[in-house]
């Protein structure tokens, strides 16, 4: 009988992970609320930086844990510690005994209409990073104009931003408006493409790369500062403002599409997770990692370990390197070494 | 001595009777023009020069030495000067003992000027004399030593390694019709002369190759088509020659001149430029010597190319060349003709109109000038050097230790000095410059000024006039100090290769006294190419439009060529050398002034500095 | 006109719908490496004729993406070449600055 | 626009207003700018809607002008607004309710700082007692009138004579709202609506029959600002903020803006003489000026009191072509007619802008 591991987070840190836990030779049992697994990436039309469709990505985990139990639109009801063991109690009945948890609960992309100013729910043409992928995705939507003449990107969405309730980076941002900037700019070459941003973090690999090609061979134009207000014109159109801070002087720009770049938040159901399990909450509302340097996918309880975005924002390769070593982590752990 | 036509006239000596007529009606035409083309002054200068006896005597020889038995080839490859000195003297002989031959027996015809070129169609038995056999003798002998240059020529085309020259350039179709023709015309002779042999006379040559062609041919038949034929190729050559590379052999008989008269290039179009252009022989000589050609995409970027499209007009291609060109003068130093690849570049680059004009009237010159005063000694470093903090700083500190009453004078940026601007061909700019550091340096008081860059020390030498200021290369204030005792040397170990930045060596001639210097400091060792030839380190001024990436191949080749010393380190005399080959180098780069100051000593106690 | 002693301002915004962006276009298509700048600034810091003139290559570049009157800033460049020195994308700026003077008419 | 996107974020910005019993305080520049519209505002509240606003003689300015200005500090403004706060405990009323935009501002400003840091309330506490030797409660509610206007809107609507639609043509007035800047930008939650589509003024408008127009600079300063304004060297700037807004207004064919801030209303009404003076340029139709609207003078008018009673003529920009429009009788030779019908004389008109 092979031993149980209870895996709750069906996003790709959660499938990676069942994937390598069913190859160390356990039982993983991976549960997902929504109804489907794949998470973020699922939505996801193609990935940076190398242009990736993230349905590959997906398909290929698939592929890899067709053996495990997995529970879709299914909720944990309880965690409960009995001795060495958790009992895990799932919404549809099911109890599981487990010696080891993978917490892989992700994130909740910001609510971008929280940001008010920008109008997201209130002007008909302003959308999210996620919209404008599910439209990448070919599902209709009336707020993308046929042949925008303008594009704007905004980074930063809900991210350093304190009265958010977000003061962390969420490091996706910037690649994935530059990306989804140069796919604009490949549908639309007439369009002109602006990103407004405070920071161009472009630490990964290959992302440089993408910000020369966006500049060099799609011209697209960043303009450092963050937009303050969004306001609709007569014709629709939307009035964009920002500080040109790299002029010092206030711009404003008329565009036909303005795309939020809506960050990554800690999970809310994430908290009543926490609070069954006993795990702390660190101050920007994610899971605690017992160390951030050589322990983030551990957690404060023998036994529970995280992966992927529950502890912060995180990026594909990142989420995924750590599916595996929170999988080595809990094969060690389970082996009692 | 018999004249085989009584009117001394046979019909196959039109071809050559009219390219005659052509190419000097041509070379005619444009001598005038670019006579005319002269300002005032060098007009009256260049007619000046034809006949004072110094200048005079000093053309002949020059045109002796250069066009005829091309010494300088000789220096630089005796298998290129033979090939080149056989052809030109044995041709050029071959004319003045036909000419002879005419004077002698038939002073008459001497003015019908094919005579002396198909003498031996027109006389039978002029070997009968002993004059006459001993001509015979002459010609077959420089007709032979043009042959042999011929062979020779021929064998460079395929295997032109054996000249000392890795690429050459490709010949266009009217350079090949040329060549071919060029090729064709003394073997002809040799035919045409050898079928006429029995008739005319002969002499080792064409005697037995009489004998030869009668034993196989058995008639005259021959005779007359392969004097058509010689005549034809000498028509084709002389025709083609304005349009061909052959166009230096005039043009160089006019640049030699031009150049000892004295005059300079003042106009990319015009008159000495367009003798330049045409004295190009197109010998590739400057594609090897050009530091871009590391790179295969500047191949066609060299002087020869620019010569060629600036004959053709081809003012794209000519833009490209200009701008892309480092400056380093190194094809200019090769060159065997002395064309002035740098200077054409510039002249080309000047003519453009650039609608934004400089203003520099922000320069506060008073205020600079004032701030310099105080020291007797103004040192320069030039902005170049302030992207190389340890020139300055090695400056400073052997100032200190010799006592110099200095001060720096562009410590915290000053005003350029006029040489970046100058090379991009915006002549007005760079004057204007030039007026504003001359107003400061000439404020100051200072009566000597030390430069430490080479660019800047070209320009301020060149372009600039500073009464009562002497301007001293860093280098020799340095080697002053050191023979005054002003500062002490201790031998290092290491061994430096020396690298002679362009702007030093090509540009200012100064080649011994930094190894001199660095002689008593250090072990010294030689690049494989040094001196006048040493190979630009890529990052120079001069090329507008190198990219950062497009010099990187450029600096690695400099490197590899001073690697070949196998030195611990590179030494040289110039920021923009030490910036750039420090940006690839796999051992130590450092500025003479950083050397001196690491291996001397001041007389002074350190208390006393 | 009625004199308050006072006037209305000029907007010190920028408009980038009313920007004449047509210069940085033709200068982008002369010197495509025009569009990889990233305002980092070096050229200006190392500048020689900044401290004579506000020469800014940054702000010559971003001015022109904002359809502004660069000359006067231009008009004091020395073309010395520190700034293609320190240019961390390797923008050939000496070029750059000499096609600016040009293609202005 | 998405009026649903609105609408949810309107239900996210509502605040408890108690129905009555109001401890009621005048502004500085209100009452010499318009000043019948404070006079209106007890007029309305307590004899038309019969509800309990009581006001005292002894109140004094909030301290928020001269704040404002960098003329006094804060600690000095809290004292001053503790006196304010001891009259009303000393009346026995809990709910404040400021006529201007800055107090309300100023006393949130003040309460939240009392919050957060508890130590500096005690100071002004003592403070107080040792300069007037009154004690203070903190109101339980902190209302601006606008607020009380918005929340008897319907009150007043059912009540309405005059309906904000176009007589001629039915359709509904077209109106901008112009919230003044320290209303909910500084604390957007203490703002019905919040502070990037606050509903305040809007709400009044939908109530009464018109229909609110919404512009991209909806959201600038009117162009007041104070210490800008107060330095004549910088009120060139202000007009621009102004001219700026106007500029922006102008495709929308709008006819009124209706207002909550004493200097809001001010300067939005008189800059555009300045702007017609200064540039040619009107914004109205004909040559006229957008007229500019108090709330309590857009109730007043909905409730049907004569405009002249309502301090109209004070307006600089012409009202009547929009009373024609909504059907408010009116007598034009009575504009300049003072108490008791003393002549107070027409005053000199403009060149460029259009008056009566």
């Amino acid at each position: 009988m092979k031993e149980n591991v209870v895996v709750i987070g069906g996003g790709v840190a959660g499938m990676e992970a069942a994937r390598q836990l069913l190859l160390l030779g356990y039982n993983p049992i991976l549960v997902e609320q929504q109804d489907h697994l794949g998470g973020h990436v699922a939505q996801w039309n193609r990935l940076f930086p190398d242009m990736a469709p993230a349905g590959d990505l997906v398909r290929r985990l698939w592929d890899g844990i067709t053996d495990a139990n997995i529970f879709l639109e299914t909720r944990v009801t309880s965690v409960n510690r009995l001795k060495d063991d958790y009992l895990v109690m799932l919404s549809n009945g099911v109890s599981i005994s487990c010696r080891a948890i993978l917490i892989a609960s992700g994130f909740k992309l910001f609510d971008a209409a929280r940001k008010e100013e920008y109008g997201y729910g209130v002007y008909d043409h302003v959308v999210t990073n996620a919209d404008l992928e599910s439209w990448f995705n070919g599902n209709e939507s009336d707020r993308i104009p046929s042949a925008p003449r303008s594009v704007g990107f905004v980074h930063c969405v809900g991210s350093r931003d304190l009265k958010a309730g977000n003061s962390q980076c969420s490091k996706v941002c910037c690649i994935t408006a530059v990306k989804q900037a140069i796919e604009m700019k490949e549908r639309f070459p007439e369009a002109r493409v602006y990103c407004f941003y405070m920071d161009l973090r472009l630490f990964g690999k290959k992302y440089e790369d993408f910000y020369i090609r966006a500049q060099q061979e799609f011209g697209i134009q960043f303009i450092r500062g963050r937009v303050s207000e969004v306001g609709e014109t007569l014709d629709g159109r939307l009035q964009v403002k920002a500080e040109d801070t790299l002029s010092g002087k206030p711009l404003k720009v008329q565009l036909d599409l303005l795309v939020l770049m809506a960050g990554m938040s800690c999970n809310p159901d994430v908290a009543e997770l926490a609070r069954m399990a006993r795990l702390d909450i660190d101050s920007d509302g994610f899971l605690r990692s017992l160390d951030n340097t050589a322990g983030i996918d551990v957690s404060n309880r023998p036994g529970i370990f995280y992966a992927g975005a529950c502890t912060g924002a995180k990026t594909v390769p990142e989420t995924l390197g750590e599916a595996r070593s929170a999988a080595l982590d809990i094969h060690r752990y389970l082996q009692g070494r | 001595m018999i004249e085989r036509f009584s009117s001394g006239f046979h019909p196959f000596v039109l071809p050559f009777l009219a390219g005659m007529v052509f190419v000097l009606g041509y070379c005619v035409y444009g001598i005038v023009r670019i006579l005319f083309q002269l300002t005032g002054e060098d007009r009256r200068r260049f007619f000046l020069s034809l006949i004072t006896p110094r200048t005079a005597l000093k053309n002949i020889r020059d045109i002796f030495c250069d066009c005829l038995l091309h010494v300088k080839l000789w220096k630089r490859n005796r298998m290129l000067g033979f090939m080149h000195s056989s052809i030109a003297f044995g041709w050029f002989m071959l004319i003045v003992l036909g000419h002879v031959e005419v004077m002698l027996f038939l002073p008459e015809r001497i003015r019908l000027f094919y005579y002396p070129i198909f003498f031996n169609f027109f006389v039978a038995e002029t070997d009968s004399t002993i004059q006459g056999s001993l001509l015979f003798f002459l010609m077959d002998f420089f007709l032979l030593v043009v042959l042999v240059g011929i062979a020779l020529a021929m064998v460079k085309r395929v295997r032109s390694r054996l000249f000392g020259l890795r690429r050459t350039p490709r010949p266009s179709l009217l350079n090949r019709v040329g060549l071919y023709a060029l090729w064709a015309i003394f073997p002809l002779r040799l035919l045409a002369e050898s079928f006429t042999a029995h008739i005319s006379g002969g002499s080792f040559l064409t005697i037995p190759a009489n004998w030869v062609f009668r034993q196989f041919l058995g008639n005259d038949l021959n005779m007359l088509p392969t004097w058509w034929a010689y005549s034809i190729a000498l028509g084709v050559f002389m025709f083609v020659l304005p349009f061909t590379r052959y166009m230096h052999i005039p043009a160089e008989m006019m640049l030699i001149p031009m150049r000892n008269a004295g005059l300079k290039i003042r106009g990319a179009r015009k008159g000495f430029a367009r003798v330049q252009v045409y004295s190009c022989p197109n010998c590739g000589v400057c594609i090897d010597a050009c530091p871009m050609s590391a790179d295969k995409a500047n191949l066609k970027d060299c002087t020869v190319y620019l010569t060629r499209q600036m004959r053709r007009g081809n003012e794209r291609r000519i833009a490209e060349i200009s701008d892309k060109c480092l400056l380093c003068g190194k094809c200019e130093a090769v060159c065997q003709v002395g064309v002035e690849g740098p200077k054409l570049r510039l002249m080309n680059r000047a003519e453009r109109n650039y609608a934004v004009k400089a203003d520099y009237s922000g320069v506060p010159v008073t205020a600079l000038s004032e701030a310099a005063r105080g020291g007797k000694v103004l040192y320069y470093s030039g902005c170049m050097s302030q992207l190389v903090p340890s020139i300055g700083r090695s400056m400073e500190s052997v100032f200190r230790k010799a006592g110099v009453d200095y001060f720096w004078m562009d410590r915290e940026g000053g005003v350029c000095c006029g040489r970046p601007m100058m090379t991009a061909g915006r002549l007005e700019e760079a004057a204007g410059i030039v007026r504003k550091n001359t107003e400061v340096i000439l404020g100051s008081g200072a009566d000597t000024m030390v430069v430490s860059c080479p660019i800047c020390y070209k320009m301020f030498t060149e372009e600039y006039s500073l009464p009562g200021v002497r301007v001293v290369h860093y280098v020799n204030h340095m080697e002053e100090l050191l023979q005054e005792g002003r500062l002490v040397p201790t031998r290092s170990d290491l061994c430096y290769v020396y690298h002679d930045p362009c702007e030093l060596g090509r540009g200012c001639g100064i080649y011994e006294e930094p190894r001199r210097l660095l002689g008593r400091l250090a072990g010294i060792a030689e690049a494989e190419k040094n001196r006048s030839e040493s190979v630009c380190c890529g990052g120079s001024l001069g090329s507008l439009t190198l990219t950062f990436a497009k010099r990187e191949k450029i600096t690695k080749a400099s490197l590899e060529n001073l690697y070949a010393s196998n030195a611990d380190a590179i030494a040289t005399a110039c920021p923009l050398c030490t910036a750039t080959f420090a940006r690839y180098a796999d051992r130590p780069v450092r500025d003479l002034a950083e050397i001196v100051d690491r291996q001397t000593e001041g007389k002074l106690k350190p208390a006393e500095i | 006109m009625m004199d308050f002693g006072f006037k209305l301002s000029k907007s010190a915004t920028l408009d980038l719908d009313r920007a004449d962006t047509g210069r940085y276009e033709r200068l982008c298509a002369l010197e495509p490496d025009a569009r990889i700048c990233m305002n980092c600034g070096s050229c200006s810091a190392t500048c020689t004729a900044a401290p004579f003139s506000g020469m800014s290559l940054r702000k010559v570049i971003l001015g022109l993406q904002r359809g502004q009157d660069v000359r006067p800033m231009l008009q004091g460049c020395m073309l010395c070449g520190k700034c293609s020195m320190v240019c961390p994308r390797g923008i050939n700026t000496r070029h750059l600055i000499l096609t600016l003077c040009r293609i202005y008419d | 626009m998405i009026y649903e996107g609105k609408q949810k974020i309107w239900q996210d910005y509502q605040k408890e207003i108690p129905d009555d019993h109001w401890y009621y305080v005048r502004s500085c520049i209100r009452q010499n700018f318009f000043p019948a519209s404070e006079r209106k505002f007890t007029d309305i509240t307590q004899q038309i809607l019969g509800k309990d606003v009581y006001e005292t003689p002894y109140h004094t300015t909030c301290g928020g002008i001269a704040y404002h200005c960098d003329a006094i500090p804060q600690v000095t403004v809290m004292t001053i607004v503790a006196r304010q706060f001891a009259l009303m405990t000393e009346a026995g009323y809990e709910n404040y309710v400021p006529s201007c935009v800055t107090s309300f501002g100023n006393y949130v400003e003040i309460l939240e700082t009392w919050h957060e840091f508890p130590e500096l309330e005690t100071r002004i506490r003592e403070q107080l007692w040792k300069a007037c030797r009154r004690e203070f409660n903190k109101p339980k509610y902190l209302a601006h009138t606008s607020d009380l206007i918005y929340h008897w809107r319907n009150e007043i609507a059912e009540k309405a004579r005059v309906r904000l639609i176009d007589r001629e043509t039915g359709e509904p007035m077209r109106m901008a709202e112009h919230i003044g800047c320290h209303y909910a930008k500084m604390f957007p939650s203490k703002g019905i609506g919040g502070a990037e589509y606050p509903y305040v003024l809007a709400g009044m408008i939908e109530s009464w029959g018109g229909q609110v127009v919404d512009y991209p600079e909806r959201r600038h300063c009117c162009g007041y600002g104070f210490r800008q304004y107060h330095t004549k060297a910088n009120r060139g700037y202000c007009v621009s903020n102004t001219h700026k807004k106007f500029e922006s207004m102008e495709p929308y064919g709008i006819q009124a803006i209706l207002t909550n801030c004493p200097g809001c209303c001010y300067f939005m009404d008189r800059w555009q003489y300045v702007i017609a003076e200064q540039t040619g340029k009107t914004y109205g139709k004909d040559g006229f000026g957008i007229p500019v609207f108090t709330y309590e003078e857009l109730a007043g008018l909905v409730l049907g009191y004569d405009p002249w009673d309502l301090g109209l003529q004070l307006h600089q920009v012409a009202v009547e072509p929009f009373l024609d429009r909504i059907g408010v009788e009116y007598d034009p030779k009575a504009k300049y007619l003072g108490v008791n019908k003393e002549d107070l004389l027409r005053p000199e008109l403009p060149v460029n802008l259009k008056c009566f």
